[in-house]
C-alpha cells in the first residue's frame, strides 16, 4: 500500500472576485521509502501541495474536494486537533528558510527534546541523550557541547541541519521538504542533499522533495512530478522524465536550463509565462505557449495518459487513431 | 582590441566595528571587512566578463564598484581609459554605463508608470527633448525588449518578474550605454523565463555591441554568457581566464569545488561528492590562502603564505599547489 | 555585560547634560527673574546684588556650569511662585505622584499584559472583539474625562470613595505613604485606575499586535508542522518573542506614568509633583518647570538602563554577542 | 477604465464598504466634520454675537428633558449660550488646531527622516539621539512645556492673539519625533532597493533622488499614523485647554467646554459638559477606529 495518497485534491482560496483554484485535481502517490521530487515554476502550486498534506494551508485556503490519505487513513477532514498527532511524528516538514525556521529564544537542544516529548513516551533524560545523538546525525560538531547552544550561534547551513533534525526526531515516515536547499550556497546545498538522502534512507523514511531547481531533483529523487498552474504536467520515474520528457512544457522546461557540459548559441526557451490563477485558459492551461497545440487543447483539459512509465497529461499522447 | 572597464588592484573595505564607546570600553578592535582584496581585471569592448561565487566572496561589491556606486579603498579603476570618478563626473561618458539589478521586484519604483521609468535616464541625461520625441523613444526601447508600446502606461505590479526585467534592460538601455553592469539579472527568475532574458541579452549583445560585466552564482548560466570568467572566494579572484579554457580544464581547487557541487539534470542518478566545510566570515578569513581550511590540498606553506597570481597556460591562478604541480 | 551597561550609562550623560542644558537655557533667557523675584519696586542697588547674587553677570558658560554642578547636588533654585527651594517643593510631593504611579503601573501591567496575550491568541473570538472595543475606547477617552466620569459614578452619584486629595498620610522618615492608611488607600483608587486605563489599553494593544506578529512567522509555522500543543507554542514559543520587543515600549510607557499624572493630578487634586507643575506653568514658574524637566529626564534614563537589562534575561542573542 | 472608477473597484473600496466599523466611523467623521467647517451656516445660534445672548435662556436643560425649550435642543450654559452651536464653533476650533499641528509635526518629521534615513553616519546618529531623547518624554508633557516657555517669552498684549498658534506649535513640536522615526525606518529600507541604485547609476543628485523617487514610497505608512495621531492631537489640545494653558474662553474648543461645564457638574448641569465630552470622545473614537482599519487594510499581510 503507498504511504501516502493524493487523490483528486482541490484547493481553492475563496475571494471577492470569486474563488481561486490553487490546485485542480492533482493525484499522486508516495510509496514508502521513496523520494518524490515536485518540481515547478514560482506559483505552480508545489509548496502549497505540501502545505495542504500537512493540514496548514493558509486561511482563507482550504481543501475544496479531493481526497488525501496516510497509510490508508484519510486525513484531508481531520481538524487541527486530529492532526496535531500526525504533523511532526508521522509527517515531518523541512521549511526554506533556516535563518526564520528556529524559535531564536530557545536552545536547539531544548526545541528537539520538546518535539520528541511531545510525541515519545521518553524521560527527559533519555529525551536529552537522543537530542545529542540527533544533532551528531546531522552532522553538527561537538555535539553535546552544542545542545545548549542558541540558533544564531550556528551558520545558516548548520541551522538547515538542525531543522532537518527536528523533522526527524519524532521519526515520521514521511518528510516534506519545501525548498530545504534554496536558501543556501551551492557547495552548502550539496551537503544538505546527501544529508537529507542519507538520513531518510537510514530511516527508511519518504521524502516529498519540493524545488524549483531540476538539478537537485535529479540527482536526488526516484519520481518526480511536474506541477504547472496548480496542476500535474507529467509524472514519473526521474531518469524518463528528465532525459525523454513527454510533455511539451518538461521537454521546454529542461531546454531552457543552460548546461555545464556543452556550451550552446541560444537556449530553448518557452514564450510567455505561466498564468496567473485567476486568468488560466480553458481546456490545457500550458496551450497558449506550446508548440504542439492541438484543437482539443483549447477545449477539454487533458487527463494524464501513461506513456512508458510515465504519466503526462497531453493530448498528444493519445495517439492519432485514437481521436474520434 | 581597447578594453571598456579595467580594473587594477582595487580593493574595497567596510568598517564594521561596533560603536566607538563599547569598543574602547571592551577593549575590543576596529573590525574591517575586506570585501574585494587586490581584484585586477579587463574588459575587452564587445565582451562578456563574469564574476562567478558563492555568497559573500565580494562579486555585488565589485559590481558595484564598477559603477562608481562605491570608491575603491585601493587600486584604480578605468572606464573608456579615464579613472572612473573623473568619467562619472562627465555627463557624456557617464551615459554610456548603465546597470540591470537582480530583484525584478525593488529595481522598478513602484509608483511610477513604466514609461517615465524607462525615459527617467533619457530626462536625466537630455538624450532627447519633446514629450512626443521621448514616447517614440520609450516605444521603440519597449518593442526592442519584447514588450509592447502600450505597456508604458501600465505600472510595474501590472507584470510578471520576466517582464519587469524586460522593463529593466530597456531602463538600462534608453542612456545608450556601451557597458552593463548585470548584477545576477536572472536569479529571482524561474528558469523558463531566465532562458528569455539570457536570450534576449546575448541577442542584444550582438545588435548592439554592448560590454557586458555578468555577476552570478550560477555556473551554468556563466558558462553560456561569457567569454571570460573569472572565480571569486572571499574577495579575490582566485581563477580568471577565457569561459573555454576553465570549464575544460579547472585548475584551482576551488574552482573544481564549484564545479562537483552543481547539481546537474544530466547528473541524473549520480550523486554528487559533498564537499565539506563553510565559507568563513570575511571579517576574518584564514591566514595564507583564505581557501585552505576546505582545500584538500592545503599544506603548511598555503597556511601562511597569500599566493600569487600566475599564468598557467591562458588562464590566471592563484594556487601554491597549482604552481608547485601539486594539483 | 559590564562593559555594555557602562556603555549605556556613559552614553546617558550627553542626554542629561542635553536637557539639562535646555532646562538652563529656559532659565537664561526666558522672563526675567530679577524683576519676577524683585516685583515692582526695586533699586538698581537691589537689582545689582541679586544679578551678582545669581551670578547673572557671568559668562553663559560659566553660568550654565554652575547650573549643572547645583543641579546635580540637588539645587534648583527658588521657586518664582511659591518662594522656596524648588528641590525641597520636590522632594515634599514625590511620594505622593510615585505612589501614584506605581500603583497604576502595577494595575496597567497586571491587567494589559494578560488580555492582549488573550486577544491576541484568541483573535477571532467574541470576547476578544468586545475586550478590543473597549480598548478603543480607553485610548479615545482623554484621561480627564474619564476623571470626571469616574468622579461622577463613585464619588458624586454613589459616594462611596473621596473625590479629591490623598487622604491620610503616614510619614516614614522623609517619605509620606498613603499606603498605610485606610483613606489613603480609598483615595488612590480612582486617581489610579484614571492614570492607569490608557496605559493598559495601550500595552494591551501592543501586545496583541506583536502576538499577531510573532504567531505569522515561520518558526510558529514549523512549530505547528512539528505537532507541538497550542499551549507550548503560545507559551513556550510565541510569547518570548512577544515579550522581546514590547519590553522598550512597556518600560517607556511605565515611566511616562509619571508625566502622566499631571491630568490626573489636576483632576483629583492629587498633592504630587504634575499639579506643582501645572500651578507652576501657569504663572511661568521657570525654576520648577526645569527641575522637573530634568528629574523625569532621569527617571527615563533610569528606565532606559532596566530595560536594558531586562533585554539580558530574555534575549540569547544579545547574551552572546556582548 | 479611468481612474475614478478603478479606484472604486479597488480592493480598498470593496473593504472599506464590507466593513460596517469603518463605515460607520467614517460617517461620524463626516459629520462632524460638516457640523465643524459649516458651523457659521448650519449653527443655530452663534454664541459670540453677545448681542443675542439673553441671560433669562442660562443655564436651560435640553430640549428632550420636561423643562427643555426647543429652541436649545442640547441645553444652554451659564451665558445663555446654545451648548449645540457652542460645540459646533468649538469642534471648529478643535479640529483646525488639530490639523495645523499635526501638518507642522509632518513637515518636520518627513524632512528629518527623510535626511537622516538617506544620510545615514553621523548626521543620522545624531538625529536619531534626538527623537530618541524627545520620545522619552510623553508628549503632553513636551506639549505642556513648549507651550508654557513660549507663553512666558512672549510680551503679554500678544498672548491672547497668538495664542492658536502658540498650542498649534506646542502640539506640532511634540508629535514629530515619531513621524521622523517612521520615515526614516522605510528610507533606509528604500534606500536600499535597486531602483534607488538605478537613479544613482544615472547620476541622479540625492536631493532628486529623495523627493521623486524616495518620498512617494515612504508615506503610506506615515499617513496612517498621521490619522492616529490626529485623534491623539485633539486629545492633546483638549488636555491643554482643560488644565487652562490651552485656548482661553474667548476662543473655547471642547476643550474648554468641558473645562467650564465641569465646575457645574456637581450642581446637576450635566449636559454643559456632557455633551461637549461625548462629541470629542465619538470623534476621537471615529477617527481611531479608522486609522486601525486604514493600517489593517493597506497592511496587505493581514489579510
Amino acid at each position: 500500500m503507498a504511504l501516502l495518497e493524493v487523490d483528486r485534491l482541490v484547493v481553492e482560496f475563496p475571494g471577492r472576485r470569486g474563488t481561486l483554484r490553487a490546485l485542480d485535481e492533482i493525484s499522486f502517490s508516495i510509496e514508502p521509502g521513496e523520494v518524490l521530487g515536485v518540481v515547478g515554476e514560482s506559483g505552480a502550486g508545489k509548496s502549497l501541495t505540501g502545505a495542504a498534506i500537512i493540514g496548514l494551508l493558509e486561511p482563507p485556503g482550504r481543501v475544496a474536494s479531493g481526497q488525501i490519505r496516510l497509510e490508508g487513513t484519510r486525513i484531508d477532514r481531520f481538524t487541527d486537533a486530529q492532526m496535531r498527532p500526525i504533523r511532526g511524528r508521522r509527517i515531518g516538514a523541512i521549511f526554506q528558510d533556516p535563518l526564520t525556521t528556529l524559535d531564536p529564544l530557545v536552545s536547539v537542544g531544548k526545541q528537539l527534546v520538546e518535539t520528541m516529548q511531545t510525541h515519545l513516551k521518553l524521560s527527559d533524560r533519555d529525551a536529552r541523550a537522543r537530542a545529542v545523538g540527533w544533532l551528531e546525525q546531522v552532522g553538527i560538531p561537538a555535539a553535546a557541547e552544542r545542545v545548549g547552544a542558541y540558533p544564531h550561534q550556528f551558520s545558516g547551513g548548520m541551522r538547515q541541519r538542525v531543522v532537518i533534525a527536528l523533522a526527524l526526531c519524532a521519526e515520521p515516515k514521511l518528510v516534506i521538504a519545501d525548498e530545504p536547499t534554496t536558501a543556501l550556497d551551492v557547495s552548502i546545498q550539496a551537503q544538505i542533499i546527501a544529508l537529507l538522502r542519507r538520513l531518510t534512507t537510514d530511516h527508511g523514511t519518504s521524502v516529498m522533495l519540493v524545488t524549483h531547481d531540476m538539478g537537485v531533483i535529479a540527482e536526488t529523487a526516484d519520481r518526480v512530478a511536474v506541477m504547472y498552474a496548480g496542476r500535474i504536467a507529467e509524472i514519473g520515474p526521474v531518469r524518463d522524465v528528465v532525459l525523454h520528457p513527454s510533455h511539451p512544457y518538461t521537454e521546454g522546461l529542461m531546454g531552457s536550463i543552460p548546461q555545464l557540459e556543452h556550451r550552446v548559441e541560444r537556449l530553448r526557451q518557452i514564450d510567455g509565462a505561466m498564468p496567473r490563477l485567476t486568468a488560466i485558459p480553458p481546456g490545457c492551461a500550458f496551450n497558449p505557449r506550446c508548440g504542439r497545440v492541438l484543437e482539443r487543447c483549447r477545449v477539454d483539459r487533458p487527463d494524464l495518459l501513461a506513456r512508458g512509465t510515465t504519466l503526462a497529461a497531453c493530448w498528444n499522447m493519445v495517439p492519432m487513431d485514437d481521436v474520434t | 582590441m581597447s578594453s571598456v572597464l579595467e580594473a587594477i588592484e582595487v580593493s574595497r573595505r567596510f568598517d564594521v566595528s561596533r560603536p566607538a564607546l563599547q569598543r574602547l570600553l571592551s577593549g575590543e578592535r576596529r573590525r574591517i571587512l575586506t570585501a574585494v582584496d587586490a581584484v585586477s581585471f579587463d574588459i575587452p569592448r564587445a565582451t562578456t566578463l563574469s564574476l562567478v561565487g558563492e555568497s559573500g566572496c565580494g562579486k555585488s561589491t565589485i559590481a558595484r564598484l564598477a559603477v562608481g556606486l562605491y570608491a575603491p579603498s585601493e587600486g584604480e579603476i578605468r572606464f573608456e581609459g579615464y579613472p572612473l570618478s573623473s568619467a562619472r563626473a562627465q555627463p557624456g561618458l557617464r551615459r554610456k554605463m548603465n546597470m540591470i539589478f537582480q530583484d525584478p521586484y525593488a529595481s522598478l519604483n513602484p509608483r511610477w508608470r513604466v514609461r517615465d521609468i524607462v525615459a527617467e535616464p533619457i530626462r536625466a541625461f537630455r538624450i532627447l527633448s519633446g514629450q512626443k520625441a521621448i514616447a517614440d523613444r520609450v516605444g521603440g526601447l519597449l518593442s526592442q525588449v519584447g514588450l509592447s508600446p502600450a505597456d508604458g502606461e501600465k505600472f510595474p505590479h501590472e507584470f510578471s518578474g520576466g517582464q519587469r526585467q524586460r522593463i529593466s534592460i530597456a531602463r538600462a538601455l534608453s542612456s545608450e550605454p556601451e557597458f552593463l553592469v548585470c548584477d545576477e539579472p536572472t536569479s529571482a527568475l524561474d528558469v523558463s523565463v531566465q532562458a528569455q532574458i539570457l536570450n534576449l541579452m546575448r541577442d542584444l549583445q550582438q545588435r548592439l555591441g554592448l560590454t557586458y560585466l555578468f555577476i552570478s552564482h550560477n555556473l551554468a548560466v556563466v558558462r553560456h554568457m561569457s567569454d571570460r570568467l573569472g572565480v571569486m572566494y572571499l574577495g579575490r579572484i582566485v581563477e580568471q581566464g577565457r569561459g573555454e579554457d576553465i570549464f575544460r580544464n579547472p585548475q584551482h581547487p576551488y574552482t573544481r569545488l564549484l564545479l562537483d557541487a552543481i547539481p546537474d539534470v544530466a547528473m541524473v542518478g549520480r550523486t554528487r561528492a559533498p564537499v565539506s566545510g563553510e565559507v568563513p566570515s570575511p571579517i576574518a578569513p584564514p591566514s595564507g590562502c583564505t581557501f585552505h581550511p576546505r582545500c584538500p590540498l592545503a599544506n603548511e606553506r598555503c597556511r601562511v603564505e597569500k599566493p600569487s597570481h600566475t599564468r598557467s597556460a591562458d588562464v590566471m591562478v592563484a594556487c601554491h599547489a597549482v604552481q608547485e604541480g601539486r594539483a | 555585560m559590564f562593559s555594555f551597561i557602562l556603555s549605556r550609562i556613559l552614553q546617558a550623560i550627553p542626554v542629561l547634560l542635553a536637557v539639562g542644558f535646555i532646562s538652563f537655557a529656559m532659565f537664561a533667557f526666558v522672563g526675567d527673574p530679577v524683576t519676577i523675584m524683585l516685583g515692582q519696586d526695586y533699586t538698581e542697588a537691589q537689582r545689582a546684588a541679586l544679578v551678582s547674587q545669581l551670578g547673572l553677570d557671568q559668562p553663559f558658560f560659566v553660568q550654565y556650569a554652575k547650573f549643572v554642578v547645583e543641579a546635580v547636588q540637588g539645587n534648583f533654585g527658588i521657586s518664582y511662585r511659591l518662594a522656596r527651594p524648588v528641590g525641597a517643593l520636590i522632594a515634599e510631593r514625590l511620594p505622593a505622584t510615585v505612589e501614584l504611579a506605581l500603583t497604576a503601573a502595577v494595575l496597567a501591567l497586571a491587567i494589559g499584559l494578560p488580555l492582549g496575550v488573550y486577544t491576541g491568541i484568541r483573535r477571532n473570538s467574541a470576547l476578544s472583539r468586545l475586550i478590543m472595543v473597549f480598548s478603543l475606547l480607553g485610548v479615545s477617552l482623554p484621561t480627564f474625562l474619564i476623571g470626571i466620569l469616574l468622579i461622577l459614578v463613585f464619588a458624586v452619584q454613589l459616594g462611596v470613595l473621596p473625590s479629591f486629595g490623598r487622604g491620610d498620610v503616614v510619614q516614614l522618615g522623609h517619605w509620606s505613604t498613603g499606603f498605610l492608611t485606610a483613606s489613603g488607600r480609598r483615595a488612590l483608587v480612582l486617581p489610579a485606575i484614571t492614570l492607569g486605563l490608557f496605559q493598559m489599553t495601550l500595552i494591551m494593544r501592543l501586545v496583541r499586535s506583536e502576538m499577531l506578529e510573532v504567531l505569522r512567522s515561520d518558526y510558529i509555522k514549523f512549530a505547528r508542522a512539528r505537532g507541538l500543543t497550542p499551549r507550548a507554542i503560545n507559551f513556550g514559543h510565541a510569547l518570548g518573542n512577544t515579550l522581546v520587543p514590547v519590553i522598550t515600549i512597556v518600560g517607556l510607557q511605565l515611566g511616562g506614568l509619571i508625566a502622566f499624572s499631571i491630568v490626573t493630578e489636576t483632576v483629583f487634586q492629587w498633592p504630587g509633583m504634575g499639579l506643582l507643575l501645572v500651578q507652576s506653568i501657569g504663572v511661568a514658574d521657570i525654576p520648577v518647570m526645569s527641575a522637573y524637566l530634568l528629574l523625569i529626564a532621569v527617571v527615563f534614563v533610569g528606565i532606559n538602563l532596566c530595560v536594558d537589562l531586562l533585554y539580558f534575561a530574555v534575549d540569547p542573542r544579545l547574551r552572546a554577542n556582548r | 477604465m479611468n481612474a475614478v472608477s478603478r479606484f472604486l473597484d479597488s480592493d480598498f473600496v470593496y473593504q472599506f464598504w464590507r466593513n460596517p466599523v469603518a463605515v460607520i466611523s467614517a460617517a461620524i467623521v463626516l459629520v462632524v466634520v460638516v457640523g465643524a467647517v459649516f458651523a457659521p451656516i448650519l449653527a443655530p445660534h452663534n454664541p459670540f454675537d453677545l448681542v443675542s445672548l439673553d441671560l433669562m435662556d442660562s443655564l436651560k436643560p435640553p430640549a428632550f428633558t420636561a423643562e427643555g425649550d426647543p429652541h436649545f435642543l442640547l441645553g444652554t450654559d451659564d451665558q445663555g449660550r446654545d451648548v449645540l452651536s457652542g460645540i459646533m464653533y468649538g469642534t471648529r476650533i478643535s479640529l483646525l488646531v488639530a490639523v495645523l499641528a499635526i501638518g507642522f509635526s509632518l513637515v518636520v518629521g518627513i524632512g528629518v527622516g527623510l535626511l537622516a534615513g538617506y544620510a545615514g553616519g553621523a548626521v543620522d546618529a545624531f538625529l536619531m539621539r534626538v527623537v530618541d531623547v524627545q520620545l522619552t518624554f510623553p508628549s503632553i508633557l513636551i506639549a505642556l512645556l513648549v507651550d508654557g516657555v513660549v507663553r512666558a517669552a512672549l510680551p503679554r498684549s500678544m498672548q491672547e492673539q497668538l495664542e492658536i498658534y502658540v498650542i498649534v506649535f506646542a502640539i506640532g513640536i511634540s508629535r514629530w519625533p515619531q513621524f521622523a522615526r517612521t520615515i526614516r525606518g522605510s528610507t533606509m529600507v528604500e534606500r536600499q532597493r535597486d531602483y534607488v541604485m538605478a537613479a544613482k547609476v544615472i547620476g541622479l543628485s540625492s536631493g532628486r533622488i529623495m523627493l521623486t523617487h524616495i518620498l512617494p514610497n515612504v508615506m503610506g505608512p506615515v499617513l496612517v499614523i498621521a490619522t492616529l495621531n490626529l485623534g491623539l492631537a485633539i486629545l492633546d489640545e483638549a488636555t491643554l485647554s482643560f488644565l487652562g494653558v490651552g485656548l482661553p474662553p474667548t476662543q473655547p474648543s471642547l476643550g474648554t467646554l468641558i473645562r467650564i461645564g465641569n465646575n457645574f457638574l456637581f450642581s446637576g448641569e450635566w449636559w454643559i459638559t456632557i455633551f461637549p465630552g461625548v462629541t470629542l470622545a465619538a470623534m476621537v473614537l471615529s477617527i481611531n477606529l479608522l486609522g486601525d482599519w486604514l493600517r489593517d487594510a493597506l497592511n496587505p499581510r493581514l489579510r
